[in-house]
């Protein structure tokens, strides 16, 4: 092609959705944690229609270990391993995207006001932050679960209580590099209320980083609601995969599948989060879609 | 002054506080604008000029209230915009716009080039939806760019044609008065002469009154009928641009013109290179700002702030050794 | 003189925290359903109104909140956290007496992480594309999944069980006599398990974070700078790139190092290492809550003298913030 | 005018690999560097100027960067053909560089007096007395105040013209041969590149090294530099004695690139002129097709400068533009 044809170069479709699509799936591992994820959703949804059981029924001899009988074993009380990290799942499941959606509504708010309107605001809250942050997360939850009564609510409020600081951070850094941007002045001079610069203008562009804290976040919050449930901290009517390790952990010498398959099916949960987290990171970074 | 006045700025002050290092240290003030006065006829350009850190960016963004001045007035075609309050402030910005100095951060990344040149128009409320899409496109073949190019994305565009969509946006509402800070510091010079050229269009066409911030001193003398020199917060030459390049009174303007390269072979340098760097503005000298590098000091420029006075008809100057 | 008042506004600062988790503990105990006489009562079984009102008033619980969250903070600071209810001996006590175990796994925990962390972050952004580079990248994918709890118990399945390398609980051998560098060999043994599964959470951030922060520094003027002097690559990397590559990670050290602590808790309940961690589980089973709150005080006491000291190991690395 | 040269840069081609595929910064690239001149290399942003420097300095980042092509004699061996170790002993000491960004170029976490007594440790077999000796004497040359102060000085703690000058003092310590400036006063105030360029100019005189000169702006070259190069996207389009090129341009760019920019008048008159400009933007590196780069931008243009490139012709005395109308260009 010729120069006379190249003048106008700048013009050519642009579609930055697919472009993170495209970004996404070209990262192997991305997918990999995409499909554990696939994986898990499918057997929080329809695990108990191919496997149907009560996860607390004592089902057979205990401490049978893996076998034809019984895919993954039973535990110290017989019951069965496979039907209680089926039900684990959704316990999971619910309790990370909960706290998570806590966590983020708190930490992003709190962040963003910090960040937008500065001076003796963002300094009372990065001083609220700070608080929160020496506190160490286990021991603070364990005082808030022992005052008051352990419940599934309390402890999805008790993980987004604990986690949110780092969201602010984030979220407060975000708005204060974006908010010295020159578009964002432009936005000032041009009459527009805070709320809408704050909204409109500032968040979309805060989003990135955001998602992928967020995206993060679910895989701490499921880790963090594990080991509150293996110190027998959870809801005790809740099974999930944490309370399983924890319930066993006597009979380690004895019934290592008790132990293993749980805390596996919690590993490969979170591994799934990080790297669609990673994924996602690579795909949103716009430096390295430059190259 | 034989036009009607359009901007008037009297004695404005703009001081930030700095955080403290540790409880015990005294505040730290940035003396950033501190006391500046100037007018503006209308329909016609005033360049601010000085070196990085001399406060005429801050003077632009208090004359727009986009930093809250700490004192004095600035009246805009009868209106002191220092006294209005926020509703009436917010209302009142059509008819006062900026133009910004990176043309990559000044626009939303996000957004195409036609809603960028509209949001103005949204956010005064400014005509219907038709009206808008409609002045979007008129505005982008007034600025050269193509109507279909509203579409794109800013980083599909290059950096004189962002700094086009910039200037489109601006003029969206209709303003009197623009504000043009260091509009061309970004570019390269190929293209600083096409945004130059355009500026100067515009005005012309338009009517439009000019505050031009630089730090070059050859764009300025180009595209200004007066100037304003600021060294650390202060104005210390003000004159219209005939009388200023004809006849430098301040030592510090005469340095800051010796100092700019030249492609004239005649025009070799005289060696009047000032020595050392601007005091921080944190802590600027006694009396006059500039005696710490200025050859000719004396003893009362360290004691005494030297006031502009009008030494010639329209050509103000502060220094006592004038 | 300027450090020494950074210094101390830091240590005042601190204080303030630690005043804050004194009055969160207070307004805790008191939005808490119940309060500790009712707790009492549970334990002995019920008690005649006369004496629910006798331990009231013993307690301070019928004098105004105000008054009481006067004594509260006086206690406090004076070291006066209360009986523990299940050991009936001073709570201060029975911390003090766990406080150094605790110590002792989280330091090295935390040099083990930090060391090794920052080594493979290095390595790792060296060759970006290498094997090293993906090792690093899995190990610190799977050290952030695992949960701890976990990587405990399977560790203690591989090297306590299947080959008996290291002791499986504790934090000696019951019985053992030896004194000296025998009974330090033995604490060690009885070390590594656990503080390998605390670090491995850790290893896997500050190996990801070094790398990245590695990866931003090698790419920065200052190293073009090192090469154009004709610096050799290691010294490139080892002298120049290190000593800024691992300022982040300093700093999230210091950021998560309230997390560590929660993490040793964890830890302590796997390998029965007799710390503040597992008191805490054992204060909680048996609804302890002055112990359970004197530990929650001493760990964030912890936390501010450990962020003490990453506050000014920062400072001596880094001179812009001196 | 037959001298050697002290460095030659012979057809010398980089190129970047990127997402839309392999993208050449620099076609071909023939200079040279008489011993004690200053040569000056003027262009806009992205038209190879910088890669040529750090082409030179063997600094482009390999990946993405690839030297496809060319030699650079220095001395008249080729850099290009040497270990890593053996250019470690060039840099620094026979060539030298000073960069754009004072402000980003100098470790923050070291002192100046280590950074600058790094270089001569490095290249001069001196003990630390004798480097901290050298140091301060460098430092003393290139105009810093107090230099025993300063020595223990953090950059932070340094303005930008001094950070430039600490600059040039680490670059020249080892008394180079060659000097690239690449830019060394954009980010400053005019005043202080006045004083820096009054520096450069004193130690040139005093040491004889050679300077090449990278900037955008034609002023400057116009009163530092003894010759100049013009470049267009990844080409040298023009080069000559600096006033011949200013006086009498031959390539259309380079005539736009002198007439569009303001130039300070001492009676600046009452009206305002219209500036000439360039019409059009850079092209995209990526999206180059054949012919004359300049051809869309180009009033003069004919259909064969979209097809084929200009060769370089010589249009006087050490002056050659590349261009199919440099004839009829006066």
């Amino acid at each position: 092609m010729s120069n006379r044809e190249k003048t106008d170069a700048a013009v050519r479709p642009d579609r930055p959705l697919a472009e993170l699509w495209h970004m996404f799936f070209a990262n192997k591992a991305a997918v990999l944690g995409l499909v554990l994820w696939l994986l898990v959703i499918t057997t929080a949804v329809f695990g108990l229609t191919i496997h149907p059981g009560d996860p607390f029924a004592m089902v057979g001899a205990p401490m049978t270990p893996p076998g034809e009988e019984f895919l993954l074993g039973t535990d110290y009380l017989g019951r069965d391993v496979l039907t209680g990290i089926i039900h684990g799942a959704s316990v999971t499941l619910a309790i990370g995207f909960s706290a998570t959606v806590c966590t983020a509504i708190i930490g992003v708010t709190i962040g963003v006001l910090a960040g937008y309107y500065g001076r003796w605001v963002d300094n009372l809250l990065m001083r609220v932050t700070e608080f929160f942050q020496v506190l160490p997360p286990m021991l603070f939850v364990m005082v808030l679960i022992s005052l008051f009564t352990p419940s599934i609510y309390l402890i999805v409020l008790a993980i987004a209580v604990v986690s949110w600081t780092g969201m602010a951070r984030l979220a407060r850094a975000e708005f204060l590099k974006i908010k010295e941007m020159e578009y964002v002045k432009a936005e000032r001079a041009m009459g527009a209320r805070n709320a809408s610069i704050m909204a409109k203008v500032i968040l979309p562009n805060a989003l990135p980083p955001l998602i992928v804290a967020i995206a993060l976040n679910v895989g701490t919050a499921i880790l963090f609601e594990a080991a509150l449930s293996f110190l027998g901290l959870g809801d005790p009517n809740a099974f999930s995969w944490g309370y399983m390790i924890g319930s066993s952990r006597e009979y380690i010498w004895d019934s290592w599948w008790t132990i293993t398959f749980p805390g596996f099916a919690i590993f490969l949960t979170v591994l799934g989060v990080s790297l669609v987290g990673d994924g996602l990171n690579d795909a949103l970074n716009p430096k390295l879609r430059e190259l | 002054m034989n036009s009607e006045v359009s901007l008037k700025v009297d004695n404005l002050r703009t001081y930030f506080k700095v955080r403290r290092p540790h409880l015990f240290a005294e505040q730290p003030t940035v003396y950033a604008v501190d006391g500046v006065s100037f007018e503006i006829a209308s329909g016609r350009t005033l360049g601010l000029v000085g070196e990085s850190g001399c406060g005429k960016s801050t003077t632009a963004f208090s004359v727009l209230r986009l930093v809250e001045p700490t004192s004095g007035s600035v009246v805009l075609k009868g209106t002191d915009i220092c006294r209005l309050n926020e509703n009436d402030l917010r209302n009142y910005r059509r008819h006062m716009q900026i133009i910004f100095q990176d043309p990559y951060s000044s626009m939303n990344p996000r957004t195409t080039a036609g809603e960028i040149i509209r949001t103005p128009l949204k956010i005064l409320k400014i005509g219907t939806p038709e009206e808008q899409h409609e002045r979007v496109e008129e505005l982008l073949s007034l600025v050269g760019l193509r109507p279909e190019q509203k579409k794109l994305y800013p980083h599909q565009f290059s950096g004189g044609q962002r700094q086009r969509i910039c200037v489109a946006r601006a003029l969206a509402p209709n303003p009197d008065f623009i504000v043009c800070d260091e509009p061309v510091s970004a570019l390269d010079v190929a293209i600083q002469s096409q945004i130059l050229n355009l500026l100067a269009r515009l005005q012309r066409e338009f009517g439009l009154t000019y505050l031009f911030i630089s730090h070059d001193m050859a764009v300025v003398q180009h595209i200004c009928d007066e100037i304003a020199v600021m060294y650390l917060g202060r104005i210390v030459e003000k004159a219209d641009r005939r009388s200023l390049f004809l006849d430098v009174k301040h030592p510090y303007t005469k340095a800051l013109l010796s100092a700019v390269p030249s492609m004239d072979k005649e025009a070799k340098r005289s060696s009047t290179a000032l020595k050392g760097d601007v005091p921080s503005p944190m802590d600027p000298p006694s009396g006059c700002h500039f005696h710490t590098r200025c050859p000719f000091a004396e003893k009362r420029c360290s004691m005494e702030i030297p006031e502009l006075r009008e030494v010639h008809p329209n050509h103000w100057v502060a220094c006592h050794l004038v | 003189m300027k450090t020494f008042l950074v210094g101390l506004n830091r240590t005042i600062y601190s204080l303030v925290l630690l005043l804050a988790v004194i009055v969160l503990n207070f307004i805790l105990v008191h939005i808490a359903p119940g309060d500790a006489v009712t707790a009492m009562i549970g334990d002995m079984g019920g008690a005649t109104p006369e004496l629910v009102a006798k331990l009231r008033a013993d307690y301070g619980l019928d004098q105004s909140l105000f008054t009481q969250l006067h004594t509260h903070i006086w206690k406090m600071m004076r070291g006066d956290f209360g009986l523990s209810f299940t050991h009936r001996v001073p709570v201060r006590d029975l911390i003090l007496d766990h406080l150094p175990a605790t110590i002792l796994l989280v330091t090295t925990a935390f040099f083990l992480a930090l060391i090794t962390g920052t080594i493979l972050g290095i390595i790792a952004a060296q060759k970006p594309k290498s094997l090293v580079s993906h090792v690093v990248t899995v190990l610190s994918l799977s050290g952030f999944a695992a949960p701890i709890f976990w990587t405990g118990l399977m560790l203690l399945i591989v090297f306590a069980y299947l080959l008996p390398l290291f002791p499986a609980s504790g934090m000696k051998t019951p019985g053992f006599q030896g004194t000296g560098l025998e009974a330090i060999v033995d604490v060690l043994k009885h070390l590594v398990l656990p503080a390998i599964t605390l670090a491995s959470v850790y290893i896997a951030v500050y190996s990801r974070l070094a790398r990245a922060s590695m990866l931003d520094v090698l790419g920065s003027d200052y190293i073009r700078t090192a090469r154009s002097k004709g610096l050799s690559r290691r010294v490139v990397v080892y002298k120049h790139a290190l000593k800024n590559g691992i300022l982040p990670v300093v700093t999230m050290a210091g950021l998560q190092f309230s997390q560590l602590i929660a993490g040793a808790v964890v830890v302590e309940t796997v390998f029965s290492w007799p710390g503040i961690g597992q008191l805490a589980f054992n204060a909680i089973l048996r609804r302890d809550h002055p112990l359970l709150l004197g530990i929650l005080f001493f760990s964030t006491l912890m936390v501010v003298v450990a962020n003490l000291i990453t506050d000014s190991s920062y400072r001596i690395l880094d001179p812009r913030i001196r | 005018m037959k001298q050697e040269s002290l460095l030659q840069v012979k057809g010398l081609s980089v190129d970047f690999s990127t997402k839309a595929g392999n993208v050449r910064v620099l076609n071909q690239l023939d200079l040279h560097l008489l011993p004690g001149e200053a040569l000056g290399i003027v262009g806009e942003s992205g038209c190879g100027k910088s890669m040529t420097a750090l082409s030179i300095m063997r600094l482009v980042p390999v990946p993405p960067g690839n030297i496809a092509t060319g030699q650079i004699l220095l001395n008249g061996t080729d850099v290009l053909q040497l270990t890593e170790s053996e250019m470690e002993d060039i840099r620094g000491n026979e060539i030298s560089m000073i960069f754009q960004e004072p402000m980003t170029s100098l470790n923050p976490v070291f002192t100046i007096g280590t950074q600058v007594s790094e270089n001569i440790r490095r290249h001069q077999s001196k003990n630390s007395a004798q480097a901290k000796e050298k140091t301060l004497q460098m430092l003393e040359a290139v105009g810093i105040p107090a230099p025993k102060q300063r020595i223990n000085q953090y950059p932070h703690e340094l303005s930008g013209g001094m950070r430039q000058r600490i600059m040039i003092a680490m670059a020249l310590s080892c008394q180079p041969s060659v000097l690239i400036a690449d830019e060394p006063t954009t980010a400053l105030d005019v005043t202080i590149q006045a004083q820096i360029f009054e520096l450069l100019r004193q130690i040139q005189a005093e040491m004889g090294t050679s300077v090449i000169l990278i900037t955008h702006d034609m002023s400057v070259i116009a009163e530092f530099a003894d010759r100049v190069a013009v470049m267009y996207a990844g080409r040298k389009i023009e080069e000559g004695l600096v006033r011949d090129i200013i006086d009498n341009p031959r390539h259309p760019y380079t005539q736009g690139l002198i007439n569009c920019v303001p130039v300070l008048k001492t009676d600046p008159g009452t009206e305002r002129v219209e500036l000439n400009e360039i019409p059009g933007v850079v092209p995209s590196m990526a999206q180059l097709g054949t012919g004359c780069s300049f051809a869309p931008r180009c009033h003069k243009a004919i259909d064969r400068c979209y097809e084929e490139v200009p060769p370089e012709v010589t249009v006087g005395e050490n002056h050659c533009a590349s261009c199919w109308r440099v004839g009829e260009i006066a």
